[in-house]
């Protein structure tokens, strides 16, 4: 089908306004986010078993050639994000049902999630740099609302740091942008690649590779420029931050790997060293922050930082098994992570608090929550052999095969520290009993509303059993990293792609 | 104080009401023409789908200032928020006709079709586009304007 | 052989089910597995015996070489037999132990698991797949430990075990994916042929430092032994199972296994000398302190853990039989005793040394049972520790190096280990009875059958110590040694030095049982001044770790946008100019448009009202500065050939300001002023960001140019956009994409601000 | 004119990184907006500058005559302003209620949500 590679945008753009049109009528709205994202995930489906056998779609919107309208461009690395955009998009949609207050149901939560997803596909598929910056911006425009949508003291306080941090990025990506506008006179971004090969002015395009580095880099919560997420992610109800937890960083590192495998590869020596720099102290960094904190999902969202440290590691030393490794490690996070947002959400929902010290003995009133905790957070701890166990095998993996020990030897041992907070989670909610100080308010264990419980539970279980797949069946999914991967380390197959020439 | 309530307080003073209302809808009508005319001049010089919902929407701002909010909602007849849903509808409607010819989203479809003797006009998805981005604006403008209005 | 790993997972899996229908008999179903797998081990005897090797392969990620594989050889062998047979009777003794508890369901869940594990780990070819299950024993532990997780020390000494296990796995990983990277394969099978290549490898040293690390981790050695002592939290079966007979076991299995590739060199045999030594003759001296059975028992463990590296540093080609047999002897007594101890616990409600005595009279089978375990413990004949403990000695008398010191640690570790021997016995059954720790009633049958079994089975293989070596043990040691005829082991060697020092070892062993509570007091009082070891270093380190990462959080999470922002800018400007300057600086342009004096007042206007926003007090005019900027670029455009973008941009303006009227008076006002420093360390960020982005923007147009894209548009634009404005065919043609984002962003803002302004919390409605 | 409105751009761009670094919410949103009208000046500029000659094609004639204004800036920065418009109303209104709910005076007082 020729129009393929737009059908991540569109089926939840067209789902939005249907949702938006029917804002009154909650049962239909709720429909029709139901079937728009089941309609997605299987349109991603398709995207992904089309692009492993063609290895590149490309649309060109308004079929203008490449260079002068805007390419679609789905290469396989694209189409497993949008297969996980959607996966997590259905997910939570699912337990949206459950989850969502009707307050929030009528002032709009459908449409706002389904644009938010229509934001992060478009991102992974835009081939052109403007289209990028739209689709960021429609991206943010959705999840800003959907931060502060309800308008609880924490939201509004966290969002005010989100908005502000997240538009200064923006502001940095438009500059780079139209700077490079101006450099090589095109917006395409295989063309751009082609024309950077050969630029002149290479102090300029590397400098300008660092204002890229920033404004994706605040996107991707890198060190220093994370501190907008552990101040927002926290307040917004469950199902929000779960799909931010999920997606929203992920598009940062998404744009700066396609930023530094097909437009930066001129000074590899320099610009993909700071990125291992950078990786290093984000890992560092976040996981540090994870272990000290006493909030469900506090802990949890110090994680993304130093997750992303590990994805942005594989870059960094930009050999075909890193990149498979920093491709396997994406895919492995969202699905772990949108999970253990869930999980937090059912406690919080059964104890109506998050704060650990007041949590306790879910093993035994919530067996089966415990279960679904464990998976996600044991393989968050790369515990073998989940899927995060793999994720950093194979980064370390790489980094010792390219001789840099120091990266490997501190990827190991933030392995060790996530290992710490996750159980500390464990002991203390799970093992632990409800403190004497807080009986009154805690101990008692509230029921889930009547009849939702499966749309609470089935998100969780079925994400469960994708960690579960791929921790045991690795192969298949390596197999697709390791295509991205060399796709990825091969930009003249991706400009022949869009353009339709050699060089 | 802010404007709205100026409003609301000016509105017993009938002096001011009076003129402002019967300007209101005098202007009003015009207004809104000349804001569907730069929508369909906006292919061929400045103007366009943007300028033009803003311009409409300027023209449901004054009415709101000269009366309030339940009438301006009566003259709009439609939930703004469902205009913009139908305008990004129109939108993303306007985008699939090319694949009716087999083509990639967004081409552009044009016919021309003749009026009366000589006088043809040229009509195309691209117009249909510009009349969504037309209905969003408007809806969006008034989603703020009536809520704006509506807190003070 | 994998299917064998795999049964017993699933008998994990179904065992909460099981436990449920059929609790009374729940022990012995959970037993049928193991047995029957002992069973099939045992029928491989015979091949293996005879050098052949089993091998199982699937793939898993066949492009890094990992591999599903497993193989089997007479050190396998001798592994997974003992984690099938001790974990049979093990599962029989819990189901009574553990009657009582709600949830010996998933206890029945982990230890399978834990035994699926363990039976991976051993029998793993691939070394992955071996770390694989390595965690996964770790992680069973974890759990088993903290099994009764309602106490606050079950729990934290489970993560300690945890913690300490799970570094040490880490550095294991680290030098098995070095040894894959230096030998080109991950097979064990392969590698036992790649000794030398790994040995001459630049890698060597670390690969061993690593792999060590794991092995000690793992096997309780020292610096890392203080964790066994405290997963004695764990239920008594698991104590006997994990934390004596078969997961500490997993290190020297390692050990065992990689001496062929990673041994033969003085770093290999000294540090496994140095550590092995310390370990046990450090913990033999702490065991004999202790007055809770299952803590002197986990140092004596220690201790003996200690013995077996020992063994297997020493450069002596008999020191691997002599690991081997002291190994099968620990196996077998250790885990008797701790079943009894489990027994004394269950009917006394005590395990105190103190408080027990006279218990022979109550419980002769057990006391009996106890005795044979304690014999073979102190090494006396013929108990198959005597075997393994002459061995020990001749190795040490024949050692190369160090001789003295090694001989003194050995005579020392065995004379204490014969006075923890008596203290375990004599203590609790002999002596005065205590009226108040007797036991209840008489002891069940199923708790009694299991260290009879192996208490039996210790003194049987020591007296039939011949078809034991021949058929276990040498087939175990060829394969470590491949090549070496060991001479066959026997109970009675004649007058020699070794016999000797063995009656030495038992005299003074009981000599210093009598001055055993003088000892006590000795260390006790040196302890208390002294207050330092490794354990006081793990906690001090994990309290540091929180100390260091709160404050380092504090600092950079403060809350304060304003330290967020400079973060960002200052790094911004820094990464960029700082790229800039080093990369050769920048070309300024050399074609310029001309100025015209109207442009001039315009920019002079521009900037006027930025200075003015930035310096006023007052917000609206704050705002109308703000304007002024606005209109003025509008003007800028319109003067410069975009007159659409000088229309949006004139009518955008005019909403923004517009809005910020309407808005403005319900933001706080200027309340508060910076102190003036910061305002002052503000502006410089500001200038310096302002004055990169004029160099960047001058940087930007001093290259040639590239009108394609424009000049495509303009040829395009009416015959085939239909439209004679550029501008809009490009906004909703060209580049329609974009413009639908762009009104998805439009419309998403006017229902966000009407779902931010009507959406209340509950608690908080407006009135 | 290229280095003048690098000037202004420069100006521009200093002035809004300094109000956003300011305590009160007015100045940081008037520092956003300034922020967002320098990214688009910067765009429009080093896309090169044309004095008049806007990019429309006169009546009669196929495609322009003469050298025009280059139109992609122009479309680039006509949607930027645009969606900066749409967030800007949306962070206002944020601000609001923030400072409604939050009841503090300054940005630093909106300190709870972190560590």
């Amino acid at each position: 089908m020729i129009s393929l590679p737009a059908l991540p945008i569109l089926i939840p753009f067209g789902t939005a306004s249907l949702c938006l049109i029917s804002l009154k009528r909650p049962r239909l709205q709720r429909l029709a986010a139901v079937l728009g994202a089941v309609a997605h995930l299987i349109c991603a489906l398709a995207l992904l078993t089309a692009t492993c056998r063609q290895g590149y779609l490309v649309l060109q919107a308004g079929d203008w050639p490449a260079p002068f309208g805007i390419s679609l461009v789905a290469d396989l690395f694209s189409s497993l994000m949008i297969t996980l955009a959607a996966i997590t998009g259905t997910a939570i949609t699912f337990y949206a049902l459950a989850g969502i207050d009707s307050g929030r149901e009528s002032f709009g939560f459908y449409p706002f999630l389904h644009l938010l997803l229509m934001g992060v596909c478009g991102c992974f598929l835009a081939g052109d740099l403007f289209n990028l910056y739209v689709w960021f911006e429609v991206m943010l425009m959705a999840s800003f609302i959907l931060l502060a949508l309800g308008g609880e003291r924490g939201q509004l306080e966290g969002g005010v740091k989100y908005v502000i941090l997240n538009l200064v990025a923006s502001a940095f990506f438009l500059t780079a942008l139209g700077i490079l506008y101006g450099l090589v006179g095109t917006l395409n971004m295989a063309d751009i690649a082609r024309h950077l090969q050969t630029a002149e002015q290479s102090g300029l395009v590397s400098a300008l590779a660092m204002l890229f580095l920033v404004a994706f880099g605040i996107k991707a919560a890198l060190f220093p420029l994370f501190s907008w997420l552990p101040a927002s992610y926290h307040t917004p109800p469950v199902a929000v931050s779960a799909v931010f937890a999920g997606l929203l960083t992920k598009v940062g590192v998404y744009a700066l790997v396609r930023a530094f495998t097909l437009l930066f590869i001129r000074d590899i020596s320099f610009t993909h060293e700071l990125i291992l720099v950078l990786a290093a102290m984000t890992m560092l960094t976040g996981v540090l922050g994870a272990v000290c904190q006493d909030g469900f999902r506090r802990i949890l969202s110090f994680h993304i930082i130093s997750q992303v440290g590990y994805m942005i590691m594989g870059l960094g030393i930009f050999t075909p098994l890193a990149l498979a490794g920093t491709v396997f490690y994406i895919v492995h996070h969202i699905i772990v992570k949108t999970n253990l947002f869930l999980v937090s959400g059912v406690a919080h929902k059964l104890r109506s608090t998050e704060d650990l010290n007041r949590l306790g003995g879910f093993l035994s009133t919530a067996p089966f929550l415990s279960i679904l905790f464990l998976i996600p957070a044991l393989s968050l701890a790369g515990l073998p052999p989940l899927s995060g166990f793999w994720a950093k095998f194979f980064l370390i993996w790489a980094s010792f095969e390219e001789k840099r020990y120091l990266i490997g030897a501190l990827g190991l041992l933030v392995g060790a520290l996530t290992l710490i907070s996750m159980t500390k989670i464990w002991l203390k909610a799970f093992w632990g009993t409800v403190p004497a100080a807080h009986p009154e308010r805690h101990a008692h264990q509230k029921k889930l509303p009547p009849g939702k419980t499966a749309l609470f539970y089935l998100p969780m279980i079925s994400l469960a059993l994708l960690t579960l797949t791929i921790g045991l069946w690795p192969g298949l999914l390596f197999e697709l990293a390791q295509q991205a991967a060399s796709q990825l380390l091969d930009p003249n197959r991706y400009i022949q792609a869009v353009l339709g020439v050699t060089l | 104080m802010g404007p709205f309530e100026t409003v609301a307080k000016g509105k017993k003073k009938a002096m001011r009401s009076i003129i402002l209302s019967t300007a209101a809808r005098f202007l009003m009508p015009m207004i809104l023409l000349f804001s569907a005319f730069l929508l369909l001049r906006g292919h061929n010089l400045p103007g366009g789908g943007f300028v033009g919902g803003l311009i409409a929407a300027a023209a449901f701002g004054l009415y709101l200032l000269a009366f309030d909010v339940q009438e301006t909602r009566r003259l709009l007849r439609i939930d703004p928020r469902t205009l913009v849903g139908l305008g990004l509808l129109v939108v993303l409607g306007s985008g699939l006709t090319g694949w009716f010819k087999g083509k990639p989203f967004l081409t552009a479809l044009w016919g021309r079709y003749r009026l009366t003797g000589f006088l043809h006009i040229e009509i195309g998805t691209p117009l249909i586009f510009d009349a969504g981005i037309y209905l969003v604006v408007l809806g969006s403008a008034m989603t703020m304007l009536l809520a704006l209005a509506e807190e003070d | 052989m994998g299917y064998a790993i795999c049964s017993v997972f699933l008998l994990a899996l179904l065992a909460p089910g099981l436990t449920r229908i059929a609790k009374p008999v729940s022990g012995w179903l959970m037993a049928a597995l193991p047995l029957t797998l002992c069973v099939y081990f045992l029928s491989m005897l015979d091949a293996t015996a005879g050098g052949l090797t089993l091998q199982v392969t699937w793939p898993w990620l066949p492009d890094l070489g990992i591999r599903l594989s497993f193989f089997l050889d007479g050190l396998s062998l001798l592994f997974a037999v003992l984690v099938c047979g001790v974990g049979a009777v093990i599962m029989i003794y819990s189901a009574d132990y553990l009657a009582d508890h709600k949830c010996l369901g998933s206890f029945f869940l982990f230890l399978n698991l834990f035994m699926a594990s363990m039976l991976g780990l051993v029998l793993a070819d691939n070394l992955i797949t071996l770390f694989v299950f390595w965690e996964l024993t770790s992680l069973t532990s974890f759990f088993l430990i903290g099994f009764d997780h309602d106490r606050d020390k079950a729990r934290s000494s489970a993560l300690q075990a945890l913690l300490v296990t799970g570094v040490g796995g880490l550095a294991l990983l680290a030098g098995l994916i070095l040894v894959g990277e230096a030998a080109g394969t991950l097979e064990l099978s392969e590698l036992l042929q790649s000794g030398d290549l790994i040995r001459q490898h630049a890698w060597y040293v670390p690969i061993v430092l690593l792999v060590a690390t794991g092995a000690f981790a793992k096997s309780a050695q020292f610096p890392f032994h203080f964790w066994l002592p405290n997963a004695m939290e764990a239920p008594t079966p698991v104590s006997a199972y994990l934390h004596s007979a078969t997961m500490v076991k997993a290190g020297i299995y390692l050990l065992l296994r990689l001496s062929p590739i990673l041994g033969q060199t003085a770093l290999w045999h000294g540090m496994l000398e140095t550590v092995g030594g310390v370990t046990m003759l450090g913990s033999i001296l702490m065991a004999i302190r202790q007055t809770d059975m299952k803590r002197l028992l986990a140092y004596t463990t220690i201790s003996s853990l200690g013995t077996m590296v020992f063994l297997i540093g020493l450069d002596i080609p008999l020191s691997i039989a002599a690991a081997i047999s002291y190994m099968l002897a620990h196996v077998l007594y250790k885990a008797s005793l701790f079943l009894i101890t489990g027994i004394i616990d269950h009917a006394t409600g005590s395990r105190d040394l103190s408080a027990l005595g006279g218990l022979f009279g109550k419980m002769p089978v057990i006391g009996l049972v106890a005795i044979l375990a304690a014999l073979s413990m102190a090494g006396a004949a013929p108990f198959l520790g005597f075997v393994g403990k002459e061995l020990f000695y001749e190795v040490v008398l024949m050692a190369p190096r160090a001789a003295p010191l090694s001989i003194l640690a050995a005579l020392l570790t065995s004379i204490f280990m014969v006075t923890s021997a008596a203290l375990l016995t004599v203590r609790p059954f002999f002596g005065p009875a205590r009226s108040d720790r007797l036991p209840h009633g008489p002891v069940a049958t199923n708790l009694w059958l299991g260290p009879l079994l192996l208490a039996g089975a210790g003194t049987l293989a020591g007296v039939f110590i011949g078809i034991i070596d021949k058929s276990l043990l040498a087939p175990a040691v060829s394969a470590v040694q491949p090549g070496h005829s060991v001479k066959p082991l026997a109970l009675w060697h004649g007058f020699t030095p070794v016999l000797a020092f063995s009656i030495l070892t038992l005299a003074s062993g009981i000599a210093v049982y009598f001055r055993c509570d003088w000892y006590r007091a000795w260390t006790e009082n040196w302890s208390r001044r002294h207050h330092y070891g490794a354990e006081t270093c793990y906690e001090r380190l994990y309290s540091g770790l929180f100390t260091i990462a709160s404050r380092l959080t504090l600092i950079i999470q403060n809350g304060r946008l304003r330290n967020y922002l400079l973060t960002v800018f200052i790094s911004a400007t820094v990464l960029v100019s700082s790229t800039l300057l080093w990369n050769g600086g920048i070309r300024f342009p050399t074609v310029w448009t001309s100025v015209n004096f109207g442009d001039l007042i315009l920019a002079g206007i521009i900037l006027a009202a930025a200075y003015v926003t930035s310096r006023v007090g007052h917000r609206l005019v704050a705002i109308v500065a703000m304007g002024v900027i606005g209109y003025g670029i509008a003007l800028i455009f319109a003067q410069l050939g975009a007159p659409d973008l000088a229309m949006t941009q004139f009518s955008i303006e005019t909403m923004t300001v517009l809005l910020f009227i309407l808005i403005f008076h319900r933001l706080p006002l200027f309340s508060r002023l910076a102190p003036r420093r910061a305002m002052r360390f503000d502006a410089v960020v500001a200038t310096a960001a302002g004055l990169l982005m004029t160099a960047l923007t001058l940087a930007a147009v001093s290259g040639p140019t590239d009108k394609r894209l424009a000049d495509f548009f303009a040829k395009q634009s009416v015959p085939a956009a239909h439209g004679r404005n550029i501008v809009n065919t490009i906004l909703v043609d060209f580049r329609a994409l974009d413009t639908l984002g762009e009104i998805a962003v439009l419309g998403m803002a006017g229902v966000g601000v009407w779902a931010l302004l009507k959406l209340w919390p509950k608690e908080r409605r407006k009135p | 004119m290229e280095i003048l409105m690098a000037l202004v751009v420069g100006g521009l761009y200093g002035t809004g990184v300094y109000l956003l670094l300011r305590p009160t919410p007015v100045k940081v949103i008037i520092g956003l907006a300034i922020l967002t009208n320098a990214v688009n000046l910067l765009i429009f500029t080093a896309a090169r500058l044309t004095r008049g000659h806007p990019p429309i094609v006169e009546e009669t004639l196929g495609r322009p005559s003469y050298p025009i204004a280059d139109p992609v800036p122009q479309a680039l920065v006509l949607t930027a302003i645009v969606i900066a418009f749409g967030v800007l109303a949306f962070t206002l209104v944020l601000f609001r209620r923030a400072a409604e709910t939050t009841e503090a005076d300054n940005l630093d007082e909106m300190r709870t949500t972190d560590t």
